[in-house]
């Protein structure tokens, strides 16, 4: 297979380099922006990407509603976020132009298709002249590209109609990107080669054909004066591969399954953000994998809540509207003490909202959503491969406590990927799991009779003489008899909290990144992880006296939590919301926390965090 | 274990919980509950592996009284956590308890995907056309008119007829019964138990104490010939005291006849259990009282794949053709 | 507000609201939009006597694109916000617009309740047999084994058929059409709004991005003919290109028939909107392709009371009994 | 009309007296119960109430889950509680006899049915031996009554069988009770005409009978040695009425519907403790009230929305498991920004939980039940009475700010009833609501235009040139246009709080009973009211340093709650939960509020809100 390597014109070395592709939600921006991650990952980067798409399936052809976007940003140094600033932005229409120029640096490259740019396309992106021609875009290193010419050209002969030529485009834009960061265009051919080699090798021959012409227009054309090379990162030794946040969950519960040793089942409803989770299982029956595409949300957790009763791992997925409609059947699930997961993929609210924008706004739907007290483990992943890890510690916890526990992420991280570090199955401890045996003596069982922790036994239907009945209404201890004594509920809403609570001894303790004490402690928890731990780097390393403390366990919180708060000056919570993270530890701990709060749909930018923490170390 | 598989000869005592039972004295409940504690030690399936599962109201209390596994869920979802269960435990013989509340009014939609997914497990409905455990409101099953707490001028919601709406979903065994024919009732139980696929039995259950009398029309000694009907496989619609009357299709219409003077049975329409096409089994799901007498019985048994084969039959599959999953290739 | 009583005559441009219209270039929702804006000036409605309500989905956007009164709920609950508006303001020309998916999954008990209840409102619902706006997942009308997002190795769930389930629910107003039959479409959608109760409507809408083709059948210029049936109120069930195949009645079942050679109109079976009884609506809207040609236009258009009617009836009659309520009588 | 007056026995003055009539649920303990309720209320006495039923509709007869228990406190002083212990005990049964004792006074009166301790009744109740006989009642002042065979001999003659003589029962008792406290017998006598008189004149004078004879027992039997009477109490002048919480709150939206000059739409599920509330207001429909039984309490709060988008003032009912369904519908109506109420009588959770038992375990959830930033004005009742000021209130603010309000009432204050000043309809302010006119110039319509006070125009379906769409995706400000902007989400994420913020500025400041400044402040909220009045006036009249705040408005708080709270040393919240409200004050002013919590199903004693108060005033 052809490998080009790098031609004659000078390489610059940098440390990083985030690049934009965007178009029209036609234009197979997503997979231009999927390869050159994957090949960027291949060739030993960090990174992280951003993955922005309209609502809409598809809103009109070059409107502003129909742009859709890829970033990536990639490294040789560890990176945690995609990058507040495009330093190469690819346009394939005039709207995309006008849609995300305000993200390119001054100075940034620019490379537009011209093609795109008739008077059509440049009225429906509110251009009165052309943008390439009133010199509006002096201030970047523009580079304007006949791209549907050149395409055309390129593939030619290939026998495809002018509509199939055209969606050639986008491998042209990668060609050409792929030269300009001195990337190989293996892993693209080898991609091309088992997509479509088999369906119809004409496409596969001109998307080759297009990636070529891209990449050698990049080289050839007096345009572009040089390249630009970013060499491999210093990541911790072992294979990695790029990940999805929703694919590192579904990878997360197999192997969490395989861990605890028991047949996995998802119960779920499809809702944006949360269905490639529900996609990504339903491929792997081999894995004993039973997905149950529900009638509704209520369906997908009563069932989970079934198949726990049965001794599987279950688990639901869903969002935040989805999410709303399981409160009731969590607590049917606290109160049978039943093991299972609510993984929730969390979107920009309240209702309906805006659901392929990302938000935190559900800790307090997770904490307090529930009739009755109604207590539930919750914890959160920081990346998109972090939720491979948080998953398993989920479901480690839900076994070892008896409960249901609650998953958050958010559609930026669900959709985001990064480089993952493939762990070694042989390796993993087992995720211990308890089932009593039969009994003969012909005693009543016990279900709600409990063990150190207070978890009650996971005794399974099928079992010889442990025959039993669980339900809703509140239940003896011990016996788990119906009972509505004033005592025995005093003591069951105080057993199902300590139960709760008990899990932070079987928590690691919080750690913190930076001084031990300073004037600042930067408090972050979800998808906020990158920047925020980005943006205390920087300023420690501009010498500011901050720290960083990422919670995963958010109830109950690690038990040195409170005697970490007491020794910073200041805390700053920066969250997605309006604050909801910080209300919890102001009531728990009366520290006067201090929120950096911001619900735009969108994640922060490091620069906001940074400037957030500089002012309050100036006003000390 | 063998000697737990080795079925030692159960009684309906073995199937009575310790708990004792609530239901108000004179509630149609209790005897449908004997009749499910004499129809289970007849199955050959062991205590153990047989699972109540129920929503919420009187009828749902069922699962605490019987010595098996069981759940007493939330209101109306019992349906769905019996998939669940039912899909990962394809080895347990699995009943849902409902009511025409539970099953009906907030659980309509569990109960109607259950069903045309075919999930292997019997759903019983105890209908007393009221909602009993709330202290009587109208129920979906409550005639127009109706005079409930909540209704004080009647109820103005036309409703919906169980049977109609389960073959209206394509269920693949449909019955009826009611909770004082005790004979019958534990024959419709054990043919439910029996058929593999979903098995949706109404029951009519009298509510004594805010529904009392709503079905003595299909009870009354008196009256019960006239005003109900017994199905047989293969047999003609016969009823009546002196099985004098008849049901004759006028072109796609049941009519009542009188038998002799010039009617013979064969001139009767002829039920058929096992007709591929539900139309029959609407056509006598619409038959009512006061207008027709009300069939009892088995209005419909066919075999159609089973939810839960064959979602274990696709674990299996890919299995064979991919292999047992291997978590490192996967990665 | 004489002026606006009176009727300007409208266009279908004056029912076109000022947002562009957000759908994939060729959805078949666009066609139902455009008759659907034919339809309402020719009903005599002022624009702001109408209201559409949806759930959510592709079709569900439906309401921005009207300039009426919208409002553009939560999955699955149209028909119960429509059942709180017209309760209220029967005064109200109230229309649902609803997916397979939102009408079929989450939302098939309202569906189901709002039918039953007969609602005087009209239910249209895209059936494009797929889940559109998440991105192809299998919808409840899927045909088993479909391959889908969620269903690599095919569904296993036995597909419902929403013209069974809303005449199991007795609706009395039952339609199907499709979205490139425009003519046919703009009949269907006049009757259902002609109709007082109830109307519900099956509209075939292809998703030629998520499940492109899904009734080509139905559709496509050749076999249309042999594929669909045009159903006419009085009239023999007769098919085909040169309409030279028919439906007979055999018992209960009907069977494709070859007109000629002995086999003449009469002993077709009738179609009858009218029929008191929904047997024969049922049997239609069982007839399912390939085994017989689907049924399109009117199965059922009978009168049966309306429940806004009904509701603001007993007010009427408690106001006409007790008199206007006076609170301080009543404290 | 027969009128017995009072007879040759002495009469002590109390100043208040305690009643409670328990025996089995068919034993007719609720209707002795209110006939001496309203009796005591048309005495002019201060009453409170609290019946006790359990969860099966009938648990077997004579079996200690079949108890039925009403109390009744009677005062010629103003009181708050139905009392902590019983004065009076009349039981019926041996159960009833067993599991109600506890409660009585040593020393106090004890009335038993002796006919019912035979052998079956006291297995039933776990007696082995006859309590009557065996001494263990030596400490209370026992009373033996041969009910049965009383109440057989007076109702011989009337017709009736030996079962339907059994069941006037209950009169016979209501007879003796009535003697003892010196009560009028003609409101019962009347009750007894209404509503046996016509359906079967047998059982009205069987009934008739049976309370006289119980009466006369009284006054002739040597047996009792006094008469007590209880003098009517100081309320403020007026006409009053006894009244349930859930028949008060019926009546409140019914007044409210009057007063903003709107037809009532109800859309409601039943469930305990909240049907009642559906019952009452199905009984008005001459009030243009339309009741709408949905199919599940989704449907229930859509077709609210529904029925609020047409105009109506609309409101939908529930408890704990059915407010959590409707979850995800409040979040629409926050969104669309429609008028209506979601009434929540809370229950004892979680899950099922205890239906028939009360609990303020909801708060939270109320808060923070819902998907995304979805802010809500909360308000609660602290009294049956209560209710009625609480919805008409909750209206007014609805349709002020065009919100969903949440209010939260509990089923110890829904079955409570206490007497309610009637008041005078022509002297009710009306609550203003407008609504914009036709339109004919042919603009656009902006239904997200706001007021002052950032309400939107609550524009009708049926108004000529309004024409608008609304729904749960994220709205463009003014236009209400679906938008996906950043900057728009954040600023209707603002807006949506501050419009909830801003309701701080149309309710009346805080009120404080007790000192300006003392070593503790009480908070309190919703039915702990009564304990927490009546413990703080104890602990005033015996010289503590302590203050009474009881919270209406929990969302927002009043203005100055933050300033009153730091006037005090110490601030308890006694909270029939885990402290819900805690957390909330404390998350918001940081204050380190203690907590007195109880979770048992039933309303807190006075004592034990006492005892709490004490011990902090003795630590500091
Ligand atoms: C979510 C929820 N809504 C409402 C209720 C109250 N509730 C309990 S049972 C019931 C209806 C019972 O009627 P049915 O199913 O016919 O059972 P029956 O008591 O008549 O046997 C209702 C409304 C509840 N427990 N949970
Ligand atoms: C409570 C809730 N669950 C799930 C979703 C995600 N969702 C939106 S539309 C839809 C199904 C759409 O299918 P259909 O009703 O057939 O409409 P179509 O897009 O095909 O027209 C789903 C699952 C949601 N928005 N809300
Ligand atoms: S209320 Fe009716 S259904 Fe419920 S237990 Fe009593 S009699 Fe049976
Ligand atoms: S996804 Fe399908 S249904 Fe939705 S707009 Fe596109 S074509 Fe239409
Ligand atoms: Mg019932
Ligand atoms: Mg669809």
């Amino acid at each position: 297979m052809a490998t080009i390597t790098s031609g004659p014109k000078p390489v610059v070395e940098l440390e990083s380099a985030t690049v934009r592709f965007c178009g029209d939600s036609g234009d197979g921006m997503q997979l231009a922006g999927t390869q050159l991650t994957n090949t960027s990952a291949l060739a030993g980067n960090d990174v992280a990407t951003f993955p922005d798409f309209p609502a809409e399936i598809r809103a009109p052809r070059g409107t502003k509603a129909g742009v859709s976007g890829f970033q990536i940003h990639f490294a040789s140094k560890d990176i945690y976020t995609p990058g507040d600033q495009v330093e190469a932005l690819v346009a394939m229409n005039p709207a995309a132009l006008a849609t995300n120029l305000s993200d390119l640096v001054p100075g940034g490259i620019l490379i537009v298709n011209r093609d795109a740019f008739d008077d059509k396309g440049m009225k429906q992106a509110g251009y009165q002249t052309n943008p390439m021609d009133d010199g509006s875009l002096s201030e970047y290193r523009l580079f304007q590209v006949d791209m549907t010419k050149l395409t055309r050209l390129a593939v030619e002969g290939c026998g495809l109609g002018q509509k199939e030529s055209d969606r050639c485009r986008n491998f042209f834009a990668m060609g050409l990107v792929f030269w300009l960061y001195d990337r190989s265009l293996d892993p693209t051919l080898r991609y091309i080669d088992a997509k479509f080699a088999k369906k119809s090798p004409a496409v596969a021959d001109a998307n080759r054909k297009a990636l070529m012409a891209g990449y050698n227009y990049g080289e050839t054309t007096e345009a572009f004066a040089a390249q630009y090379r970013v060499n491999r990162a210093e990541l911790p030794p072992g294979t990695y591969r790029n990940l999805t946040g929703n694919e590192a969950t579904a990878y997360g519960v197999m192997t969490a399954a395989k861990r605890s040793n028991c047949e996995l089942f998802l119960g779920s409803y499809p809702i944006t953000p949360a269905s490639d989770i529900l996609h990504e299982l339903s491929r792997h029956k081999n894995f004993g994998v039973r997905t149950f595409q529900a009638e509704d949300e209520i369906a997908a957790i009563t069932a989970t809540i079934g198949a726990a009763f049965g001794g599987a791992m279950a688990i639901t997925t869903s969002s935040g509207p989805g999410i709303a409609l399981k409160q009731e059947a969590m607590g049917l699930a606290v109160m049978t003490e039943l093991p299972l997961l609510v993984i929730n993929v969390q979107r920009g609210g309240p209702s309906t909202g805006l659901p392929t924008k990302t938000e935190q706004a559900d800790l307090l739907q997770a904490m307090y959503g529930r009739n009755g007290e109604c207590p539930m483990p919750v914890v959160a992943a920081r990346s998109p491969a972090d939720c491979f890890d948080v998953v398993q510690e989920a479901w480690r916890i839900a076994v070892r406590f008896m409960t249901p526990v609650m998953v958050l992420t958010d559609g930026y991280i669900a959709n985001g990927s990064e480089p993952w570090r493939i762990p070694d199955v042989s390796k993993m401890p087992p995720i211990e799991v308890k089932h009593p045996g039969p009994s003969h003596n012909g005693d009543v069982f016990h279900p709600y009779e409990r063990d150190e922790r207070l978890a009650r036994p996971w005794a399974l239907p099928g079992t010889p003489g442990l025959m039993h009945r669980i339900g809703g209404l509140e239940k003896q201890d011990v016996t788990g008899n119906v009972n509505y004594e004033p005592d025995n509920h005093q003591h069951m809403i105080n057993t199902r909290a300590r139960k709760v609570a008990n899990v932070a001894n079987d928590i690691p303790l919080q750690e913190v990144t930076g001084p031990e004490h300073a004037g600042l402690l930067v408090v972050s928890w979800g998808g906020t992880y990158g920047a925020c731990a980005t943006a205390v780097r920087e300023v420690l390393e501009s010498g500011g006296s901050v720290a960083h403390c990422h919670l995963r366990y958010l109830n109950p919180f690690p038990r040195n939590l409170g005697e970490i708060l007491g020794r910073y000056d200041n805390v700053l919570v920066p969250e997605l919301n309006r604050g909801q993270l910080r209300l919890l530890l102001r009531g728990e701990f009366l520290i006067d926390a201090i929120g950096l709060n911001k619900v735009k749909g969108k994640p922060f930018t490091v620069v906001e965090v940074v400037d957030k923490i500089q002012e309050l170390l100036a006003d000390n | 274990m063998a000697t737990d598989t080795a079925l030692p000869v159960l009684t309906a005592n073995d199937f009575a919980s310790d708990q004792d039972v609530r239901w108000c004295p004179g509630c149609g409940d209790y005897s449908i509950l004997a009749q499910m504690k004499k129809v289970l030690p007849s199955l050959g399936v062991p205590r153990e592996k047989t699972v109540f599962i129920s929503g919420i109201g009187c009828s749902s209390r069922f699962p605490y009284y019987m010595n098996t596994y069981g759940m007493h869920s939330i209101h109306g979802r019992a349906p769905a956590v019996a998939t669940g269960l039912k899909s990962c435990r394809p080895d347990l013989s699995v009943w849902v308890i409902t009511g025409d509340g539970d099953g009906l009014s907030i659980g309509g939609n569990h109960l109607m995907h259950c069903i045309r997914r075919n999930l292997d497990i019997n759903i019983i409905l105890f209908n007393n056309r009221i909602y009993g455990l709330t202290k009587g409101q109208y129920s979906p099953t409550s005639p127009v008119g109706k005079v409930t707490k909540s209704t004080p001028m009647g109820t103005i919601d036309n409703p919906l007829a169980p049977l109609c709406i389960a073959i209206g979903c394509e269920a693949s065994f449909v019955a009826r019964s009611i909770d004082t024919n005790i004979k019958h009732l534990g024959m419709v139980l054990k043919r439910a138990a029996e058929h593999r696929g979903i098995s949706f039995v109404e029951v009519y259950q009298n509510c004594n104490v805010f529904n009392d009398g709503a079905f003595d029309y299909a009870t009354d000694r008196e009256q019960k010939f006239d005003t109900t009907l017994e199905l047989e496989h293969g047999k003609p619609l016969i009823f009546g005291k002196n099985r004098d009357k008849g049901i004759r299709l006028n072109g796609m219409n049941p009519e009542v006849v009188a038998l002799g003077k010039g009617i013979s049975e064969d001139d009767l329409l002829f039920h058929d259990e096992r007709a591929p096409e539900p139309t029959l089994a609407y056509l006598l799901s619409r038959m009512r009282h006061p207008e027709f007498p009300e069939p009892i019985g088995v209005f419909r048994d066919v075999d159609r794949p089973k939810y839960d084969e064959l979602i274990n039959a696709q674990i299996a599959e890919a299995r064979s053709t991919k292999g047992e999953g291997d978590l490192q290739k996967l990665y």
